[in-house]
Order: C-alpha cells, then structure tokens, then sequence
C-alpha cells in the first residue's frame, strides 16, 4: 500500500510553453469580433444594397455615425472605471437647449457654454460617484429622468438655429470632410491619447479593474472619476451640439433620446468590458460604425419598424455573443 | 495511459472514496493539468501540494464539478461520476471549502452556512429562528464567536474561513476538500480546524488537504500526492518522506530552507536600539478596534506584529497607512509627523502598505505587471500626464530582475502570474515609492516555499538597506525567524514585547494564547 | 449675434392669436346635426351650470414642447379666461396610465366639466367611466374616442386625420402633376394619428394617383432630427426620389435639412408635403424651400365652450364637430402665415 | 489563577453591553435605510393632507393605490432581476405586449386574455433569463434587445400598431381590473397579494437566499452548488410574466390593447426599485421597498398636477431630484452601520 514512487518531471514543461495556438483560433475571432462583425455587414451592404459603395453615402455614413461615437467614446472611458453613464442622451438634450440662449453673444460663446452644461452635469455625477458613493447608474438614472425635463423646461418648444457660424458647423466640410466628422476623428484621437498614453488612462483603467487596489496605491480616485464623468459630459454636449447644428434646430424634446442605450452598445460591442478595467477605443469606433450601419442598412431596404427593432435586436446580441461566448466555468 | 509510469501505482485502489485518473485539463492554451490520477481513501487525511500553480486548485474543481476535464474519468465510491456542476459534487456527499473564500458578504453568518440547505418549517418555509440557532451552535463549536445575524461581509478573513468551514461541516459528507483553509488562521484556529478534520477522519471520511505551511502537513495527513506543473511527480504516505524531500520534489530543484542568517547583530545590540526610530506611532487608537498602540521601527529593523484572529493587526497596519479611520498621539517618520489621517500623505511621508489580501487589495488583474509595478509612482515616470515609456521600462526592468519575478513579457496580464509572483510585483510596485518604512501584512500568505523564500530574503535585503519593516504573520515559526522583535497584540493593546533572547517560538505561543493579568487589569482599570 | 430674431421663430403660438390680422379661429366644416339628433343636456343628464366660475380641467396629452400643443393649451387658458372658469390643466406626457390618473386625480379636485386631448382613442375607459358617475361631462378634442357618444363623452370637436392624408396626397399631386415618387415619413408607430395620416395619403393616392410611386415609409418619430437622418439615407438609397410626405412639420423641416445637405434644393428638387401648419413649415413655404402644409388647427378653446354654453343652454350637440382645415401653399403662405403656430 | 478568570467575567460584560449599544444603533440605521422610502413616503403624504384637501380623501388615495399597483408588478419583477445583479430594460415593451396579446386574448375568451400574456410574456422572460444565465452577454445588452425585439413584436401582431384590439363589453375579463373590492380595486389586492409573497421568497425560502448571493457574489454562489442558471433563469421569467400580467390588467383597465404603452417605463419600475433601497449592483435590497418607492412616484405625480406645474416636465425634473436625496439618504445612513473604513472600496 505505501508504494512511494518518485519521478522526476520532463524539463521545461511548463505550461507557459502551451500557449495560444494558430493564430486564428477562436480567442483571436473573439478579440476582433466587432471588426470581423462590421467587416462582414460592409460586404453584405456591398452585394445587397443599391448605391452603398458611393462617396455621398459613405460620407453620410461618417456624419451619421460621429455623434454616436463621440457619446460612445465618453461612455467607454466611464464604462472602463467600472461606471456607465445613462445621463448621456439627457446632456446632449440639456446642452442644445441652453445653448440657443447665448447665441446672442457669439456662436462661441452658445458652443462654450453648452460645453459647459455637460461639463457642470459630468461633474455633479463624478461627485455623487466618487464623493457621496452613489452607484453610477443611480446618479446617472437620475439625470437621465431629470436632465431631459430641465432641458424641455429650459428649452421648451424647438427653436430653430439660425446661425450662420453653427450652419457651417453642422453642414459645413473642411477639403471635403464634413467638419462633424473631423471633430468626432479629432475626439477619437484625443480619447485614445488619454487612455493610451497618460496617468489619467491608466488610473482609468485601475479604478475599473479594482477600485480599492487604485486607492491603495494612492492614485487620486475620485479626482480621476469626476474627470471622466466630466469628459463623458463634454462629449456629450459636444454631440449634442453637433447634431442641433446639423438640423439647424435645437429640439430638447427628441434630440439624444435613447443615446445613452445605442452608446452603451456600440462601447460593448466594440469589446470593452461592461464590468470595466479595459477601454478599447477602436473598438468603440467599429461598435459605433456596426450600430449606424446596421440602422443604414434596415432603412435602406425600407424594413418596416417592426421587423427593424426585431433585427436589431438580434445583432446587437448576435455582435456581442461573438466576442464573450458561453458563461465560462 | 502508458505515458505515465505513476499509473501502475495505486496508494489506496482497494477502498477509494474519490478518484479520478487520467484527468487532463487546459484552459486557453494552458495545461493545467495533464493525465493526473489521484485517489482519496475513507478515514485518511490526503496531502495535495506543489508550488503556486501546479493545478491543485484545479484538479480541486475538476473534482468538484466547477470544470469539466478534457479527459480523465472520475470515480466515486467505485461508481464512475461526472459532476456537471458544484451541486452535483455537494449532493453526493462531498464537501469543499475552496481557496477563494465562497461566502457572500451582504448575507447574514446563518444564511451563509445553511445557504441552500435551510431548516424548513412545516410550510415549507425557511425556519429563521432554528437556522440561527443551530448556525450559532456549529460556529460556537468551532471557536468562533460571531453574531450570526451579522453580514458576513464585516467580518475578517480568518473568521470568514472558518465559517466557510462550518459551510462545509453541515453537509453530512463522506469527502471533504480543503483547499488552503490555514492561509489565514491563527495557531488557535489551526488547532480546532485540525481537531475537526481528525474527528472526521476517525469516522471514516476521506479528506483532502491543500497546504503551503508544509510542517502542518505532517502533523495532520497520512498521504500526500505532489504536484508540479500540472503532472502528478510524488505520491506516497506522509511519513516516508521528509521535509527535505518534499520541498524537492515540488520545486524540482533543491532549496536552502531555514539556514537564514540575518545579519541582524548590529540591530539587536544596543547602539541600534539607541539609532532614531523611522517609525514612530504612539497612542494609535481606532474607534472599538484599537485602544492606544505605541510601536517604534528603527532603521533596518524588521518588527513583526503578532497576534490572534482579530487582534487588530490588520487594523494596525491600515490606519497607519491611513486607509482606516483612526486617530494616534502622533505618527512620526523620521521625525516628522504625519498631520492627516489619509493614505496620500502616509505615501508622501514614505510609508507603504503591502496589504494582506492580494486578490482584492493588491493586484489589477486586467492590467500587464508593467502597469502594476508603477501603480503607485504614476507620477514619478511621467511629464504633464503623459507617461514616459522609457523612464517606465527601466524601472520595471529593474525590479523584475532584482526580484526575479517571473514573467514571459512585462507586458503579461498580471492575473497570469502564479501567486507568489503576484506577491512580487506587489512588492516591488511598493518598493518603486522608495518607502522609508515598509508595512507587510502577512506577506507571504498562500505562496509556495519557494516563493517565501525568495520575498524572505527580499525583505531581508530591504531591512538590511535600512529600511524600517513592519511585518505581520501568522505564521509564528517565521515570525522568529525574520524579526527583530515582536510586538503581540491582543484586542487592540500592545501585549507583550518580545526582542533578542525573549525572540523564541515558546515564549511567542506563550504570549499569543495568554493574555498577560497586567494588561486585563488595564482593561478594567481604564 | 444673429439667432436672436430667427431663435425666436418659433416662439410665435403665444402671441399668433393677438398680432395678425389673419383669422386664426376654428371654423366647424361639418357639424352634423342634421342626421343624427345630436345630444342635448337631457340625454346627457348632467346638471346645467354657468361656465363663469365652473372649474374646468384640461387633460392634455403630450407635452407642451410640441408647438401643436403649446398652442392647443394656451387656446384653451385664453378661452377657459374669457369665460371665467377655473382651468386645472394636466399634461400625460403621452402615458395613457397617466392620463387616467391625471382625469381622475381631477375628478378628485372637483372638476365640473373635463376637456381631453386622448392620447389615445382607446383605453380612457375608466376614466370616462369615473367623469360619468360624478355627472361631469366630457369633451374630447383633436383625437375621437371610440366609447358611446352622448354615455360616455359628449362630442369631439376636431379634425379628420384621414381626411389630412387625403388633402396631403392632393396638394402632393398638384404640385408634382401626379407624378413623384415618394417616400413617407410616418409618425411614430402604434399611433392611431399615425395611421390615419399614412392610410388617407396612400388610398387617395392608389384611388387617383396612378404615376405617383410610394418609394418608401419609413418611421421617423415625429421628430426634426430622425426625419433628416431617415430622409438623408433614403436619398442615397434611393436617388429616384422626388417627394416626401411627412407625418408632421418637423419630419418634413428634418427632410427639408437633409435634402439641402444632399446638394439638392428642396421645393423644387425634392418637394415636400406635411400635416400641421406651425410657424417654421410655413416660413419655409413663403421662402420656397416646402411646398405644402394642410393644417391640423389647434386653437380648440373658443370653440370648446362655445359647444359648453350651447350644450348647458339646451340645444342638441352633435357627436362630432369637425372643423374646416387650412392649407398653406406657396400661394397663400405669405398672407395666411398669422395663422400658423 | 483566580483573579484571572474573574476579570475574564468582568471584561466580557463589558464587551457585551458595548455590543448591545452598538447594534441598536446599527438597526435603526438600518431600518431607515431599508425604510428611508416609506418614511419620506409618510412624510410627504402627511404635508399633502394637510396642504391639499383633495389629497386625503378616499377615493384620491385608492386611485393613487390604484394606479401603483400595475406598475408596482412590474418594479416587484425588477426587484428580483435585480437582487441577482441583472437589469430588466425589456420591462416597458414587455408590459405593451401583454396588453396586446391580453386584448386580443379576451376578444376571443376572458381567460385566453388572461393566460396568453403570461404565457408569451414569461416565455420571453425565459428566453432572456436563458442567454443571462448561459452566455456571457450582460444582462444589460440582452434585455436591451429584448426591449426592441419585444416592441417590434408588438408591431408585427397589431400591423405596425394599426389595430387597436378592444377588449368586448361586458366580458368578466374586464372585471379583472375594473372591479373593486372594500374600496380598492382588485388589481391593488393582487399587488398587495403579490408583494407579499415576493416577502416572503425573499426572506422565508432559499430561491430568494440564493438570488442574492448570485448577486452579492457570483462566484461564490456557483460553488457553493447553489443553482445559479436555474434562479437566474426564474427571475427574469418571472420578471416578464409579471410584466405581461400588468400589460393585461392594463388592457382589462382600459378595456383595450394600446399599442403605445410602456415606453420608458423601465426607467420607472427601475427607479422605484432604488428608492425602495435595492443596490443596483445586487446581493441586497427589499421587495417591499420597490412596492413604497412606486407608491412614493405616484404621490409626487400626484403632487405636482396639484401644484399646477402643467410643464409636466417638472415631474421629471422633481423625480430625478428625489432619486438623488433618497439613494444619497440612503448611502449615509448604511455608512453608519458600516464598519470604519474610509476609503469607499
Ligand atoms: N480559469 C482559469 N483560466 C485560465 N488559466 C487558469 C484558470 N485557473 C487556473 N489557471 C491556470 O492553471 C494553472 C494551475 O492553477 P491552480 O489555481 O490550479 O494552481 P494552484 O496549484 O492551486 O496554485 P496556488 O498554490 O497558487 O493556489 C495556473 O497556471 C493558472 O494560471
Ligand atoms: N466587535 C467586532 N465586530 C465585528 N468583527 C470583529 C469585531 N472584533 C473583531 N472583529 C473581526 O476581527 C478583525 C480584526 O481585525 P484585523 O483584520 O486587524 O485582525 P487580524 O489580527 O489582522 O486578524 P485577521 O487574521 O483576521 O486579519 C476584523 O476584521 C473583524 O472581522
Ligand atoms: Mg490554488
Ligand atoms: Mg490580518
């Protein structure tokens, strides 16, 4: 019974030698499924769709997808601390509303200060997270109720813009790039400049993965996430800004509804972890891109609403099934 | 089948409780595990070791139904298995007592233990008043005196094992596993879980045992399986082999244990006792936890900080750090007093806090090791906000090699490490602030001999480097070994002090279980 | 410093009633008593009241930032003022349970007579029901109802949305000779409005306008800024198209933006139609750049207690008091345009 | 030897009487914690009787019951999705869908209305509970589709929200709301009936344990052998029959199918689980509380028509400000029983 065998291992089996085997194994599809995702809805719109691979509509594509991105883009970084931010829609709403009200003074002036909206509502939300310890969907469901009625308070009925400064805004290109594409591309830069490259992203990212740790290390949490809050906030109010700019009308009523819903999905999509510690900025770019397409795409073909919703449903699912998979364990 | 020649070699094949043989299991490219086979005989104590990450905990939940192998075949009792999920495991009668401490911590003591398994009133439904009154019986017999209507969240790690362990005694089991159930327990508590395994043993249960305090090993177990990178390398009855030989066979390479000779002459003579402290805490009390602590660390002098489960050493260390509410007399390092109770100006001053519970204090899993080693000195390595790849890389090439860490690329997610690495990296993210005085909370907990080894001398060479080190074990034996002198807490208030000839195991255990007269009369008196 | 006079555009349903010499007042086009022997106060059995002093409550039913609403509210303030009654007014926020609850939270105060704007045509039942056993009766305007006339409401006074369409698609045909192909803007979906509106366009266009195509329909929620992107990927979906039919103005104004932003001019490359008639549609109209808006008059109030004071003084009121629309072309935009809000 | 233990005695006693202190004034934090909704509830309807006469009167106050009470059913299903760290955003669309298939259910029999929407409803629940519980899509994204694909749904059984399917007078399925019993309507009774026994799984079984373990500790949960896929599934089950069931005593309650019901109402029946002192993240929280934070929305809607802010915006306005106080409320008090540590983890 007490057989007592020893053998010696073989050397160097350690099990770091068994990893990642072809390249295109399914860990790979996983980490570029939201690009093998939108790469394959292109070439179905290619095939199916009349007048898709066309300047005019591939610059609308951009236009349409930029106020998205720019909201997603603020909603991955908050996502990324380990918070989500629902008030987006609302501060896109607030921003255009408070806006129209100093144009009087300067079409800079109205800009800046809507900016400001969604910086004073980033930063009220940072404190009620980081301060008072509010959950980030509590503090941010409650703008999200609130934000839109103070903007139709604000605003009441829509007003039409008419500044000549916001039209070249909101219509206007610079050597043919439409300027709202260029500052949703100047914004995809700065973000991904913050994440990749400074102490805050990296804090970001710290907080995210686990919150207490980052305290401990003595990063300054809170100031860290009243920053982000704060950011998401301008991106918001830049988006907002930009499309009451480009529909000449500053509408709190309809303007940013449901934003907060298609950010967070095309952030998901793009594959940043909803439970945080990871921002993918390119990804967030496909995420948004795969969400403006595929609403393209069901126009285009002129889906009826019902069948619509249904379909987006389903590749929302479908886009984020591919990259997370079964429940492991 | 024939790749191995462990497979003809059968301990108990007669009367195995649990078995599986040829298990093999991988996760994304990693073999855990590869063509293990291993038994557990009713009535013997099963000895499971082998260094941070040879696979115990998984062959563990392999055995228990959490994975699924990718192949190999389970037994129980002689019946082939296959155990789709934890519950399966549970409902043919085995228990498990995982690494990862499985509670939940916004549910009271009493639902924890029962949860899943409720006394029922004729209705059908839960019994609330006999959950409470048998959960507070089974933890009474274990030592632990808790009100089982707390939220189990508020209590330490030490109590929380062992009402994992009252989880696990509930279920009416014929195999019982532990996993690690020491890491965090005081001698006291090691001794009741001990008395309780041996009690179960001797009415035939089989128990497996996961252990890095090797000596505890051959006080309780009878067999012993070693595990080296996923492969079983040793198995056999515990008192064939000897220290020695298990270190050896788990490393695969020999080691140099217990021949530390710190040069620590200069510190426990005189002139070093007359150097000025780095650390200097006086009248350290925190609302209930601690009641006025006077320490003092001299330059490359190690203390240690002993005392029981929920003596407040934890609590000592944090509030220090200023990580817990607290107020003190004073806080001095190197003569300069700390104003706020906060943890940036503990950091400015030079303190540093390796805290004890790595997983939820320490590591950011989804961070590379190169961002967690400059956690903590995010502002030294960059200019404007902007991080500096160079000044980054050279710290961080610096430290994994002086601390030997051991990473395919500095780039590799942290969470990859095994956990004596991930204790490394903590280290040395603390080691990047150039701290003036170190505060180690059982720094060595749940990593291998090896690993211990390594931190050990780490630290050794830190103190020796003149750094101030303040270190709490639970381990007594290495708690003489590494200190100077030993401050013993009991519920708050310093105990006892123990330093050179006093500095002995015997007088430590003495100190540790009995509570001086003197100081309850303080108690009383104040 | 240049909005300041365009910014307040839209400002104009407040003051459009006192500033123009346009008459902006409803018109009843069809009043229907001859066939049917409407509802007198006997049939009714409620108790006749005066108007002055009576308390009135007003159930709107989506907010006032719509100017169709705003507009529709304040007609009623200025009329509920004229007469002396004390207004409560509510707003459902386009909630069909809050309407409920805000008609008998009303009820609760105490209200003598109850104006609705339904959000709905279905489903007021218990509300209706409550007004019946405390003896208050009900007008419902802009959207009928589908209960029993002169039981559970007294009359409806407003337009016919099928009828809307149907002018639309005349107006659309006019301008175009009877041949476009066009893509429909609809409201938002599961809105009986909606329907109406969709369902007169394309029968009068099936019945009439073999040359005009219906290229598409495509949802846009009522809204300025959805109808610029649904109509800005239409024309590049489907370049053939010449009109668009809008649910409301600010679809067609939201098409309007995106034809312009396409490179093309809208009113004449692309022309457009709509229902309403507010302030910024008929503006557009007088500058050229839309073509057509058949009007869904809100200003409900005078006419409202009109229909009051004739029910309490005795006579017979019909079940539905349809009013006579207007229609802003480029011909008469310019003169009517006092008359849009 | 002697002294020793008799000082033994002595400091126990005093640890003891300190404990006792302690944990009274830890409970009544608590309890405000847990009730800080139902206190702010009393509070504010204490102010309006007095203020408003209308307010206190019996029928207002039933009406308000009333009116909570289809709602309540849905915040009742949330609760539960949310005690295991999930989120139900397809509530809203759920709640439509029931209506219509009620409606057009009780156009055919009173108890196909009835049986229908649970049916469908809760098959829906499941299906979403099913790629919860099995994949790795967060409940977020899937009940985020779940509200599209429900509302498109809705559209394609009513032809893109054309018909209105009405509900036949004098059908009993019309009494399922309509009717009344001591006062309150038979729905309030449901809910009331309801909400109990949601009690009494939360406290009283170990399917409500084990919800809030799968929320307050996934992992945990899974190796302790509770049965994680199968409670999850149930929840949003549960959570969509609930659902459709308060879509269809809608329909029965306005006797028809309205086919733009419910949108937004997630936001609602979320709020209302918040105020009621449900951690959004899981593993804590109470049923009844949902049941006093929808009862505590209502009384501010209720409030502000009386206020005469027709700018019904305003409602929005004042619920999002209240959601702030009562859940930043909330956070002090549960800091007082909290253990002293600082930094929030
Ligand atoms: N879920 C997982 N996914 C990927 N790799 C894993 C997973 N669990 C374990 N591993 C890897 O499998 C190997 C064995 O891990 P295991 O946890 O079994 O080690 P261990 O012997 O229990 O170590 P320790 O003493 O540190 O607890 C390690 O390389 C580990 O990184
Ligand atoms: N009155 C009390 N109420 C609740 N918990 C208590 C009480 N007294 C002690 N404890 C427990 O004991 C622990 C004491 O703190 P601390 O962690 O500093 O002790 P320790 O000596 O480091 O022991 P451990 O091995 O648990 O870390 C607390 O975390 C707590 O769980
Ligand atoms: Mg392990
Ligand atoms: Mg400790």
């Amino acid at each position: 019974m007490s057989n007592q065998t020893a053998v010696a291992a073989p050397p160097g089996s350690g099990p770091a030698e068994h990893r990642r085997g072809s390249p295109i194994s399914g860990d790979w599809v996983r980490r570029n499924g939201v690009y093998l995702a939108l790469i394959v809805l292109v070439i179905l719109n290619i095939v199916i769709t009349p007048h898709f691979v066309t300047t005019s509509n591939l610059r609308l594509q951009l236009i349409q997808t930029a106020p998205t991105l720019i909201v997603a883009l603020g909603m991955a970084m908050v996502i990324g601390t380990g918070g989500i931010d629902l008030s987006v829609g609302s501060v896109m709403a607030l921003a255009a509303a408070v806006m129209p009200l100093y144009l009087g003074y300067g079409t800079l002036t109205g800009v800046a200060i809507a900016m400001l909206c969604g910086a004073a509502s980033g930063f009220l939300v940072g404190t009620l997270v980081s301060r008072v310890g509010l959950q980030p969907i509590v503090a941010t469901l409650a703008i999200l109720v609130g934000g839109r009625g103070l903007a139709n308070v604000i605003g009441g009925q829509i007003k039409n813009l008419n500044d000549p400064g916001l039209r070249s805004l909101g219509l206007g290109s610079f050597l043919g790039v439409p300027y709202t594409v260029l500052v949703a591309a100047v914004m995809l830069l700065v973000v991904g400049f913050l994440v990749r490259r400074t102490t805050f992203g990296r804090g970001m990212e710290a907080i995210g993965g686990n919150r207490r740790a980052a305290t401990l290390a003595g990063l300054p949490v809170n100031r860290i996430l009243v920053t982000t809050y704060v950011v998401s906030g301008v991106l918001a109010a830049i988006a907002g800004i930009l499309l009451a700019a480009r529909s000449q009308a500053s509408d709190p009523r309809t303007l940013g509804l449901l934003m907060e819903l298609n950010a967070i999905a095309a952030v998901v999509i793009g594959g940043t972890p909803l439970t945080g510690g990871r921002i993918r900025v390119l990804g967030t770019l496909a995420g948004a891109l795969l969400m403006q397409l595929i609403t393209s795409t069901l126009v285009a073909h002129n889906i009826a609403d019902s069948i619509a919703q249904m379909t987006q449903a389903v590749v929302i699912v479908g886009a984020v099934y591919v990259q997370l998979g079964r429940k492991t364990s | 089948m024939p790749s191995s020649p462990l497979q003809t070699v059968d301990v108990s094949a007669a009367a195995s409780v649990l078995e599986v043989t040829g298990v093999t299991k991988q996760f994304a490219g990693i073999k855990a595990l590869t063509d293990v086979s291993f038994s557990v005989a009713p009535g013997s104590i099963h000895a499971l070791v082998g260094e941070n990450g040879a696979g115990k905990s998984t062959l563990i939940k392999v055995l228990t139904g959490v994975y699924q192998p990718d192949a190999g075949e389970i037994r129980y009792r002689g019946e082939p298995v296959s155990f789709s999920r934890p519950s399966d495991a549970q409902d043919v009668g085995i228990s498990t007592v995982y690494q990862e401490i499985s509670l939940v911590p916004l549910l009271s003591v009493a639902r924890n233990v029962f949860l899943g398994r409720e006394p029922r009133n004729r209705l059908g439904l839960i019994d609330v008043r006999a959950m409470n009154r048998d959960a507070q019986r089974i933890t009474a017999d274990l030592g632990i005196e808790v009100d089982v209507t707390q939220d189990v969240g508020r209590l330490g790690l030490g109590v929380q094992q062992m009402i994992a362990l009252a989880r696990a005694m509930t279920i009416n089991a014929r195999t019982v596993i532990m996993d690690e159930p020491t890491s965090s327990l005081e001698i006291r508590e090691v001794e009741t879980l001990f008395s309780v395994a041996r009690r179960l043993r001797d009415d035939g249960v089989g128990i497996v045992f996961v252990s890095h305090r090797l000596d505890e090993l051959w006080q309780l177990c009878d067999a012993i399986t070693i595990l080296r990178d996923g492969e079983v390398v040793h198995r056999g009855q515990m008192a064939d082999l000897d220290r020695r030989e298990l270190v050896s066979h788990m490393l695969g390479r020999e080691i140099a244990e217990g021949v530390r000779e710190r040069e620590s002459a200069s510190i426990s003579t005189g002139d070093a006792d007359a150097a000025a402290p780095v650390l200097s805490v006086r009248g350290l009390r925190a609302h209930r936890r601690l009641h006025g602590i006077d320490l003092d660390v001299r330059p490359g002098e190690i203390v240690g900080l002993a005392g029981l489960l929920g003596s407040g050493r934890s609590e000592t260390v944090k509030a220090i750090y200023g990580d817990l509410a607290s107020d003190a007399d004073t806080i001095d390092v190197e003569g300069t007093a700390i104003r706020r109770n906060s943890i940036p100006a503990a950091l400015d001053a030079g303190i540093a806090l390796l805290s004890e519970d790595r997983k939820a204090e320490g590591i950011i899993p989804d961070l590379s090791v190169r961002d967690n080693i400059v956690l903590a000195v995010l502002d030294q390595v960059s200019r404007w906000g902007v991080i500096s790849d160079a000044k980054v890389d050279e710290l961080v090439d610096t430290f994994i090699k002086r601390l030997r860490i051991k990473v395919s690329s500095p780039q590799q997610l942290v969470s990859e490490l095994s956990g004596g690495n991930q204790q490394k990296v903590l280290i040395a993210r603390w080691l990047c602030t150039k701290p003036k005085v170190f505060l180690l909370d059982e720094p060595t907990r749940g990593i291998d001999v090896g690993a211990k080894q390594e931190v050990a001398s780490v630290i050794d060479e830190l103190a020796e480097k003149g750094l101030a080190v303040l270190m709490i074990s639970s381990e007594t034996e290495e708690l003489v070994d590494t200190s100077d002198k030993v401050v013993v807490l009991h519920e708050g208030s310093v105990n006892d002090r123990l330093s050179g000839s006093d500095l002995t195991h015997s007088r430590l255990l003495a100190a540790l279980v009995a509570p001086t007269i003197h100081d309850l009369q303080d108690e009383v008196a104040s | 410093g240049c909005t300041n006079e365009g910014g307040g555009g839209t400002d104009g349903s407040n003051e459009a009633t006192s500033d123009s010499t346009v008459d902006t007042s409803q018109q009843v086009r069809d009043a229907d008593v001859g066939e049917g022997e409407g509802c007198t106060i006997d049939d009714y059995g409620v108790e006749a009241i005066e108007l002055e002093g009576a308390k009135v409550g007003f159930s709107q039913s989506e907010p006032d930032s719509a100017s169709f609403r705003a507009a529709e509210t304040q007609s009623i303030r200025d009329a509920a003022a004229e007469v002396g009654a004390e207004l409560i007014v509510t707003n459902a926020n386009n909630e069909l349970p809050k309407q409920i609850n805000d008609i008998q939270d009303m009820l609760n105060q105490g209200i003598d007579i109850l104006v609705v704007a339904p959000v709905n045509s279905d489903g007021l039942d218990p509300a209706l029901q409550a007004a019946q056993d405390q003896g208050v009766p009900v007008v419902t305007i802009d959207r009928k109802v589908t209960n029993e006339s002169c039981s559970d409401y007294l009359a409806f006074l407003g337009s016919d949305f099928v009828e809307q369409g149907e002018r639309a698609a005349d107006a659309l045909a006019d301008i175009t000779d009877g041949e476009a192909n066009v893509a429909i803007l609809l409201g938002p979906s599961g809105n009986n409005v909606t329907d109406g509106r969709a369902n007169g366009f394309k029968e009068r266009v099936a019945a009439e306008y073999p040359d005009i195509t219906i290229v598409a329909e495509q949802t846009a929620n009522a809204s300025r800024s959805e109808g610029q992107e649904v109509t800005a990927q239409l024309l590049q979906s489907n370049p053939e198209i010449d009109a668009i039919y809008a649910f409301n103005d600010e679809e067609g104004l939201g098409a309007m933006t995106a034809i312009t932003e396409a490179g093309m001019v809208p009113g004449e490359d692309v022309v457009i139609v709509s229902i309403d008639g507010t302030r910024n549609a008929v503006e557009a109209i007088v500058a050229g750049t839309y073509n057509a808006v058949i009007e869904s008059n809100p200003r409900f109030g005078p006419l409202v207690f009109e229909t009051l004071q004739r029910f309490y003084d005795g006579e017979a009121i019909p079940e539905d008091i349809i009013i006579e629309d207007g229609e802003y072309t480029q011909e008469n935009a310019e003169e009517q345009l006092g008359r849009a809000f | 030897m002697k002294t020793t233990t008799d000082l033994g005695s002595v400091t126990s006693e005093k640890v003891e009487v300190t404990a006792a202190v302690v944990s009274r004034r830890e409970r009544s934090a608590r309890f405000a914690q847990r009730n800080g909704a139902l206190l702010v509830l009393l509070g504010l309807g204490l102010v309006m009787s007095l203020t408003f006469d209308s307010f206190g009167t019996a029928s207002n106050l039933s009406q308000i019951a009333q009116q909570a009470s289809f709602y309540s059913l849905l915040a009742l299903g949330m609760t539960f999705v949310i005690f295991t760290g999930g989120i139900d955003l397809s509530v809203g669309s759920v709640f439509a869908l029931g209506g219509v298939l009620g409606a057009w259910g009780a156009s055919h029999n009173p108890l196909l209305g009835l049986v229908l929407p649970l049916a469908v409803c809760g098959l829906f629940g499941l299906v979403q509970g099913t790629i919860v519980a099995r994949t790795a899509v967060p409940a977020f994204i899937v009940t985020l589709a779940g509200l599209l694909f429900a509302r498109g749904l809705l559209l394609v059984l009513t032809d893109e929200g054309a018909i209105t399917f009405k509900v036949p007078e004098g059908s009993w399925f019309l009494t399922l709301a309509q009717g009344s019993f001591l006062g309150l309507g038979y729905t309030v009774w449901l809910a009331v009936l309801l909400f109990a026994a949601g009690m009494l799984v939360q406290y009283r079984t170990s399917y409500g344990s084990t919800l809030l373990a799968i929320g307050g500790q996934p992992l945990a949960a899974d190796l302790m052998g509770l049965p994680v896929a199968r409670s999850k599934m149930i929840a949003y089950t549960a959570s969509g029959m609930l659902a459709g069931l308060a879509g269809a005593l809608t329909a029965s309650y306005t006797a028809s199918g309205v086919t733009t019901l419910g949108v937004g109402l997630e936001l609602t029946a979320i709020s209302a689980v918040v105020l009621g002192g449900t951690a959004l993240m899981g593993g804590s929280g109470s049923v009844l509380g949902s049941l006093v934070g929808m009862l505590l929305l209502q009384v501010i809607a209720n409030l502000i028509n009386r206020l005469g802010l027709t700018d019904s915006n305003w409602q929005a306005v004042v619920n999002g400000a209240v959601l702030i106080v009562v859940a930043t409320a909330q956070i002090y008090l549960s800091r007082v029983q909290a253990r002293p540590r600082k930094a929030i983890g």
